[in-house]
């Protein structure tokens, strides 16, 4: 229940943030919102420590992703001094 | 296991010398390549390594026999029967061998021990009634090596095939080419330079080439010379005989353009190769017809499923057909005809290789390579490749072909005996000498006496590379002088060369003291001309084949004297060469003795010697017995007992003839009593037709180059006017059709590619529209695309 | 995961007083004052010493005025003083961050305190990755500079926070690593653990393990100096450059809250430091630490005795680190922010990477070379056997012992601290072969 | 209503409240401390869930490590004092009615399966017990250890030990996200040093 809450809020949150690092968090929100889910799944039923290393491999994961992400939306900054992902149209059709 | 060491002492024989060119080959280039002596002594020893494992392997076979097969003549048929006995392992394996032959077809083992002629033990077993000398069971050692491929029916394969008469050629051919390569190291050490110059290479500026010596490379040629040619030895199907075959013509186009600058030598090597490609064409479709009817290459099979009635004749049905089991055990029945085509083409390959009378001019011109390398070819390898053959192959070839050989050979030792007698080159009469010795083995072969052939071939290898190690050595020492009239006198310059050579000459020409001391040419040639006189009483109509050898006999002793008395007897007639000459140093002296011992003595005690006996010991099973002639007008076959009957006669005409050749040579050019020049004069036309080789090149030009020429011409005419007229129509009815099929492509064929390119591009361009590089838009979409998708599966599926 | 409070003698303590069934309540009353009395009054104390040490330091008296001659209650006074003023929001900030942003920080300095045991048992929650959870929650400080440099819009709160966050987060990184290097040496992160087995004799105290967690006890301690922003990287509020750094626009209570929370944080690193090297609760004196041991075997109010004690020395201990730093702080000049950031990723970093690979070398080449063992007391290679292998141990026999003996080496990759005395591995033994066994395959299998 | 169901109600409300909260808040920092809230209250339910290494992985990585560098994305990027792009209302509007429609479909899938049955069958399919011996061995949340044996290959919760059998753990994955970290540590540096050159 909770994971989908916050997933759907990331999924929100990515579709309606104009800014760069806004979709971002939205990103975070939807990958914990799995964590949520994985870990619940660890602690009630069989599922044992996997899913805990699953979420550990998940957190991990959104670190680095998160890292890229940044870099590359400071890279865009400095190219086009904004960070709105609208303008980011350049693969426009 | 008898067969078991023969097979790996002699396999071990034949691969070293590949070992040797591998390594001589690689190794040479490397380092200080043209002054390096190393690879000389590296194919030394492995020919020498492989002689020493023939001997061996020669000496367990005589073991393995219990010395029977040396026994006396008479008594040697039932003995080599019982040696077969005795040889219990290779025998008992032999009769499981052929208790179970599909496994051993199917199996690459070489523990497939086949006594081949089985046939002919199961012929004895039939009828003990007969005369024992028909039960004469060679003992043969065969199986596979490793199995190369397999064809349907076909096993392409490395088979051996070991008999005496492989003991004796590879002992043979190692020792001789050992011999040889020792001498060639003292022979080719001028190659040992940075620097070399050739004297006989003539650049356009009139100057002679310069190079770096090939010292390396011309050793490691002749390792491979002497790989291919044991490999022919050992091969145990006629496949692989012509895989080495070629393997062996290559080797000598390579050794004799050894000195590719010169344009001779580049001439004579094409000359040799292409007239061995107009042998084994026939060759080839000798094989053709081998494989169509026999499907298969094996030597035993194939002589096994040859049927062959008590007298040794092949059995021919009334439409001249012969029914033949094939190795698979199915009977079919080939047309006569087709044996005789078989074994005319076989033995075309062997009259290419062996320089046989329509072919034998390739040989003389093969003096253009190095002088170990004519030794090598005349004696060892190239053309004893050829009789080799024919001796191998010899239980196919039936009466007719056998017929065709013997003429064949004839025919050539006579030529050639009268080009050898104007000849002034020494090394040309060496080689017309060679030509007219391996006319004597055909023809000996030829009528019947396999193994006089034989035989002759063994004691020809030592004595002619004797002799021609001797020319070696005087054109060493007289700085390349080849040609006689220059020479004289050399053996006191010389000493052991002379000697040698005169041994050598005693021995090609076949004087003997009978009863006392004989030469090894002696007997050999002695058995040929019995076997030849033999042929004759069987059926006169055949006169020719023992006139022409008995006269050729005296030209022989003429021609090979003439040679001695020019070159070391007499007075030297051309000062500079000799006050230049010298005696060539132990290396190349020390095998002149070794070769000259064997010259004089490797056939002691003639047909009762050890040599002829070995040979015999494998001898095919219907040739001892002979083979009456079945129907009118056909050849028969005299048999070892008319042979005997003939020997003394022959024995006595030879001699006689040999002895006036000598005396002839004697007053003409030991003494000083006629003037050569005038004779020459007088016998003008006569000297001239000889000494044009009888005008054989010129023959040829005219049968054969300018009937090609003129067919070239017309060929060319036709093509300029009918050929090149219907190509221009045809290109104009292409242009004309392709001006046709642009506009279907145009109008069509584009039409349709345009077509699907233009509906790609509307429905991108439609598409278009979404893609708006909004990045949250398409997060959108993808949440409405799961809903969607979530959406259907529940109406679909509802729990 | 409920706050067990580590409770258990007091409330045996209590049993006899209060009724049936109340005295976990009661205490975990007593043990919620305490805590709050030591995290309140704590940086009271701090910030008391560390005026009188600077007066001293600088030969001026210090506080001297307020109750008593040495001005005990000179803190409490300032703290009068700042509650009293006047709480400033600059109109152009963001107020709700800059509101909350001194509560973060207070709140995650002191949240560390939840897992730092006091004295054998006296934890409020008795994590299985107590040290983990404290770096963890100590990190989250800077999330609260941050917030309060950028929501008080001026630049020197800016400048402050940004520079702050930087040099936090990048001295994270070897403090981090510095307090692995006795974890390995432990084989543990449970600091209760870490804590037992350096009892008996100041040798067992992990400073004195071997070299390389004796040099990673100074690398330490000036990581952990730096990381609380500490003089002599004490840049980011410079009162000289930036006139006070992240904290210029603050004022009063809030103020206050940022320095609660930088004793608390000093308090913090320093007692993980006194538990990781230091022998935490343990006098390092054997006979001493055998007769609290006992002591704490009896029941009732002997045992909490023996806590109370345990919470003495590790006070101690905790307040001789704070000390150095305040010592340090009015010794050494204040180094350029790159000097700082340099000094970080260039060398500590570097050292300590160096020290960790050391450490974990270290049990190995003790053990191949001496065959000697690497922890003196506990016998750790038993809790690696528990955790693989619920089972209760199995008997001792002659085979297993042997077979341990050279299942060692093999045990020290698998898991570098798994030393541990014959007697008691024999107890192990099984399991322990299992894990060899296991670790062999499973590095086959990968 | 035991402790720990009233601690989870809490985390879990303050959690989506902080999402939402980051979903409505406008400026970019507001955003990120709301997401702070929510992503702590998340590490908080981890506790809850006895998953206590991966909580404090949580607020190591996530909220001192991930949202540091996403404040400092926002300083390093914005142009004026305080940053807000704002949404257009119709986008707001449509993405909260394509939101709920989600919410409402994955919350009825969620409500649609049979949870006890599934853990029943689960627990008969694996007949893993290490759960119910987690339980209990009182110290709920102690799965450090077997956590990082899993991660160095050892599975002896699956009964690896008793049986012999072997139970190859995360040890490939665990290298494997390694390398990536460091692949992306480099990438990243790129990226951000590469601009610095252009831009200047």
């Amino acid at each position: 229940m909770v994971g989908a809450v916050l997933f759907v809020c990331g999924i929100i949150c990515m579709a309606t943030k104009r800014n760069a690092i806004g979709v971002l968090m939205g990103v975070e929100l939807v990958l914990n919102g799995a964590n949520v889910n994985l870990v619940a799944f660890s602690h009630y039923t069989a599922l044992g420590i996997d899913g805990q290393i699953y979420s550990l491999f998940v957190i991990v994961l959104a670190a680095a992703e998160a890292a890229v992400a940044l870099a590359i939306a400071l890279n865009f900054y400095n190219n086009h001094l904004t960070i709105d992902v609208d303008r980011a149209s350049k693969l426009k059709g | 296991m008898v067969g078991e060491a023969l097979k790996y002492l002699l396999t071990v024989a034949w691969l070293l010398p590949l070992l040797g060119f591998a390594v001589e080959i690689l190794r040479g280039r490397k380092g200080d390549r043209s002054t390096t002596v190393w690879p000389a002594w590296f194919a030394v020893g492995c020919i020498g390594t492989g002689f020493v494992c023939s001997a061996a392997a020669l000496t367990t076979w005589v073991y393995a026999t219990s010395w029977t097969v040396l026994d006396s003549d008479e008594t040697h048929g039932d003995d080599t029967h019982h040696a077969d006995g005795e040889g219990e392992p290779g025998h008992a394996h032999g009769h499981d061998g052929v208790g179970n032959e599909e496994t051993q077809q199917s199996s690459t083992a070489d523990h497939s021990w086949r006594l081949t002629i089985m046939a002919a033990a199961e012929k004895t077993d039939e009828s003990p009634s007969e005369d024992p000398n028909h039960a004469a069971v060679p003992l043969v050692y065969s199986g596979s090596l490793y199995r190369l491929a397999t064809f349907g029916s076909l096993v392409v394969s490395i088979d051996y095939y070991i008999d005496s008469l492989t003991l004796v050629m590879f002992t043979m051919v190692t020792l001789v080419a050992t011999c040889i390569h020792l001498f060639a190291i003292g022979y080719m050490s001028d190659e040992l330079t940075d620097e070399y110059v050739d004297q006989f290479a003539h650049m356009s500026d009139g100057g002679h080439v310069h190079r770096p010596g090939r010292f390396y490379q011309f050793f490691a040629y002749m390792s491979l010379f002497c790989f291919s040619m044991l490999g022919l030895v050992l091969a145990g199907n006629i496949f692989q005989v012509f895989v080495f075959w070629e393997l062996v013509g290559i080797c000598s186009f390579l050794l004799i353009g050894f000195y590719t600058e010169r344009k001779s030598a580049c001439n004579a090597a094409n000359k040799a190769f292409i007239m061995n490609r107009v042998g084994d064409f026939g060759f080839l479709i000798g094989l053709m017809v081998v494989w169509t009817w026999f499907g298969t290459f094996q030597f035993d099979e194939l002589f096994a499923s040859l049927p062959r009635d008590q007298s040794g004749n092949i059995v021919v049905s009334e439409f001249g057909e012969v029914a033949v089991t094939a190795h698979n055990g199915e009977h079919k029945s080939i047309p006569y005809s087709l044996l005789v085509v078989a074994g005319l083409g076989v033995f075309a390959g062997c009259v290419g290789k062996s320089a046989q009378f329509p072919l034998q001019t390739w040989l003389p011109d093969a003096m253009e390579g190095p002088t170990p390398v004519s030794a090598l070819v005349h004696s060892a390898t190239m053309v004893a490749a050829g009789v080799y053959l024919v001796g191998r192959f010899y239980p196919m070839f039936v009466p007719e072909v056998l017929l065709t050989i013997a003429y064949i050979g004839a025919i050539t030792l006579f030529l050639a005996a009268t080009i050898a007698v104007v000849a002034t080159d020494i090394k040309q009469v060496l080689a017309y000498s060679t030509i007219s010795q391996l006319g004597y083995m055909m023809l000996g072969l030829g009528v019947f006496g396999w193994a006089a052939g034989l035989f002759h071939l063994i004691t020809h290898a030592f004595f002619k590379s004797l002799m021609f190690l001797c020319s070696g050595s005087v054109i060493h020492g007289c700085h390349h002088e080849q040609e006689m009239p220059k020479m004289g006198g050399l053996r006191r310059k010389m000493p052991i060369t002379a000697f040698t050579m005169l041994v050598g000459v005693i021995a090609i020409s076949g004087l003997s003291i009978p009863g006392i001391i004989a030469f090894s040419g002696y007997h050999s040639k002695d058995a040929i001309l019995a076997t030849a006189l033999a042929f004759i009483q069987a059926n006169p109509a055949h006169f020719l084949l023992f006139l022409l050898p008995l006269l050729t006999a005296g030209i022989t002793a003429f021609y090979m004297f003439r040679l001695w008395f020019f070159t070391f007897a007499g007075e030297p007639r051309d000062q500079h060469v000799y006050d230049h000459a010298h005696e060539s140093p132990w290396i190349m002296t020390a095998p002149l003795l070794i070769l000259s011992v064997f010259a004089a003595f490797c056939a002691v005690g003639g047909e009762a010697g050890n040599l002829y006996l070995m040979l015999l010991g494998s001898e095919p099973a219907h040739v001892a017995g002979g083979v009456p002639a079945v129907v009118e007008g056909a050849v028969a076959l005299p048999g070892d007992g008319a042979r005997h009957a003939a020997h003394s006669t022959a024995g006595m005409w030879a001699l006689v003839a040999a002895i006036a050749g000598t005396l002839l040579a004697w007053v003409l050019y030991g003494t000083k009593t006629v003037n050569l020049d005038e004779m020459k004069r007088q016998l003008a036309a006569g000297h001239q037709f000889l000494s044009e080789k009888w005008y054989f090149d010129e023959l040829y030009d005219v049968l054969v180059m300018k009937p090609i020429h003129q067919i070239a011409a017309f060929c060319a005419w036709i093509d300029r006017t009918i050929i090149d007229s219907i190509l221009h129509s045809a290109v104009r009815l292409t242009i004309l059709v392709s001006k046709w099929d642009r506009a279907f492509d145009e109008k069509f064929v584009d039409g349709m590619v345009d077509l699907v390119g233009r509906a790609t591009f509307s429905a991108g361009s439609a598409l278009q529209v979404v893609q708006t590089g909004r990045l949250r838009q398409y997060v959108m979409f993808i949440v409405v695309g799961v809903l969607a998708l979530f959406a259907v599966l529940f109406t679909t599926f509802p729990n | 995961m409920f706050l067990t409070l580590a409770s258990q003698s007091l409330a045996e303590l209590l049993e006899s007083y209060v009724p049936e069934g109340w005295q976990y309540v009661g205490a975990g009353l007593i043990h919620m004052a305490l805590l709050f009395a030591v995290f309140s009054l704590c940086p009271f104390f701090f910030i008391w010493m560390e005026r009188k040490v600077a007066g001293r330091i600088q030969d001026r008296l210090g506080p001297t005025r307020v109750g008593g001659r040495f001005g005990w209650l000179q803190s409490l006074a300032d703290g009068v003083k700042l509650i009293q003023k006047e709480d400033l929001c600059p109109p152009a900030a963001d107020s709700m961050l800059f509101r909350s942003a001194p509560y973060i920080v207070c709140m995650s300095s002191f949240s560390a305190f939840v897992v730092l045991p006091f004295s054998k048992g006296w934890v409020a929650v008795a994590a299985d990755c107590g040290l983990f959870i404290m770096l963890a929650i100590m990190s989250l400080e800077v999330f609260g500079i941050i917030l309060a440099g950028y929501s008080s819009a001026s630049k020197w709160s800016l400048f402050g926070g940004m520079r702050e966050a930087a040099q936090m987060v990048s001295y994270e990184i070897p403090m981090a690593i510095c307090a692995l290097i006795p974890v390995v040496a432990a084989g543990s992160l449970n600091l209760g653990e870490i804590g037992d087995m350096q009892s008996g004799g100041i040798w067992n105290w992990f400073v004195f393990h071997d070299p390389f967690t004796f040099l990673a006890f100074f690398v330490y301690f000036v990581v952990a100096t730096a990381s609380c922003k500490r003089a002599p990287f004490d840049l980011a509020e410079a009162e000289s450059e930036l006139v006070g750094g992240f904290h210029t626009e603050y004022s009063g209570m809030r103020w206050s809250f940022f320095f609660m929370g930088e004793y608390a944080s000093m308090f913090a690193v320093c007692g993980i430091a006194s538990i990781l090297f230091l022998g935490g609760w343990n006098t390092g004196i054997s006979g001493v630490d055998s007769a609290l041991t006992g002591l704490r075997d009896q029941d009732g109010a002997l045992s909490y005795l023996a806590g109370v004690i345990g919470v003495g020395v590790f006070g101690i201990k905790a307040a001789l680190g704070v000390f150095m730093q305040v010592w340090l702080r009015w010794t050494v000049p204040r180094i350029r922010i790159d000097q700082v950031i340099t000094v970080c990723l260039k060398y500590l970093v570097p050292i300590s990477c160096f020290l960790f690979l050391g450490a974990i070398v270290w049990p190995l080449m003790l053990h191949a070379g001496l065959g000697g063992r690497t922890t003196w007391n506990e016998p750790l290679g038993r809790r690696v056997a528990d955790a693989i292998h619920s089972d209760p141990p199995v008997t001792p026999s002659k085979d297993t012992d042997t077979a341990t003996e050279e299942t060692n080496a093999d045990l020290n990759d698998a898991e570098p601290a798994a030393e541990t005395e014959l007697d008691r591995e024999s107890v192990s033994a099984a399991p322990l072969r299992n894990t060899v066994i296991l670790n062999d395959a499973s590095e086959v299998s990968q | 209503m035991t402790g720990d169901a009233v601690f989870f109600t809490l985390y879990a409300l303050l959690a989506c409240f902080g999402a939402v909260a980051v979903v409505v808040s406008q400026k970019i920092v507001r955003m990120a401390f709301w997401l702070i809230i929510s992503l702590g209250s998340i590490a908080a339910l981890f506790f809850l869930a006895g998953a206590d290494f991966v909580g404090a992985t949580q607020l190591l990585i996530y909220v001192g490590g991930t949202l540091v560098l996403l404040v400092f994305g926002v300083m390093l990027t914005s142009s004026g004092p305080y940053l807000r792009i704002d949404t257009s209302p119709g986008e707001m509007v449509t993405a909260t009615i394509v939101g709920l429609l989600f919410l409402f479909m994955v919350v009825g899938t969620q409500s649609g399966v049979d949870w006890t049955g599934t853990k029943a069958r689960l627990d008969a399919a694996t007949g893993t017990t290490d759960q119910a011996s987690d339980f209990e061995s009182g110290s709920e949340g102690n799965t450090l250890r077997r956590i990082g044996m899993s991660l160095l290959g050892l599975r002896p919760d699956l009964g690896a030990a008793e049986t012999g059998r072997l139970y190859t753990g995360y040890l490939l994955p665990f290298e494997i996200i390694s390398v990536h970290l460091l692949v992306v540590l480099v990438g990243a540096a790129y990226l951000a040093r590469a601009k610095r050159r252009r831009s200047s």
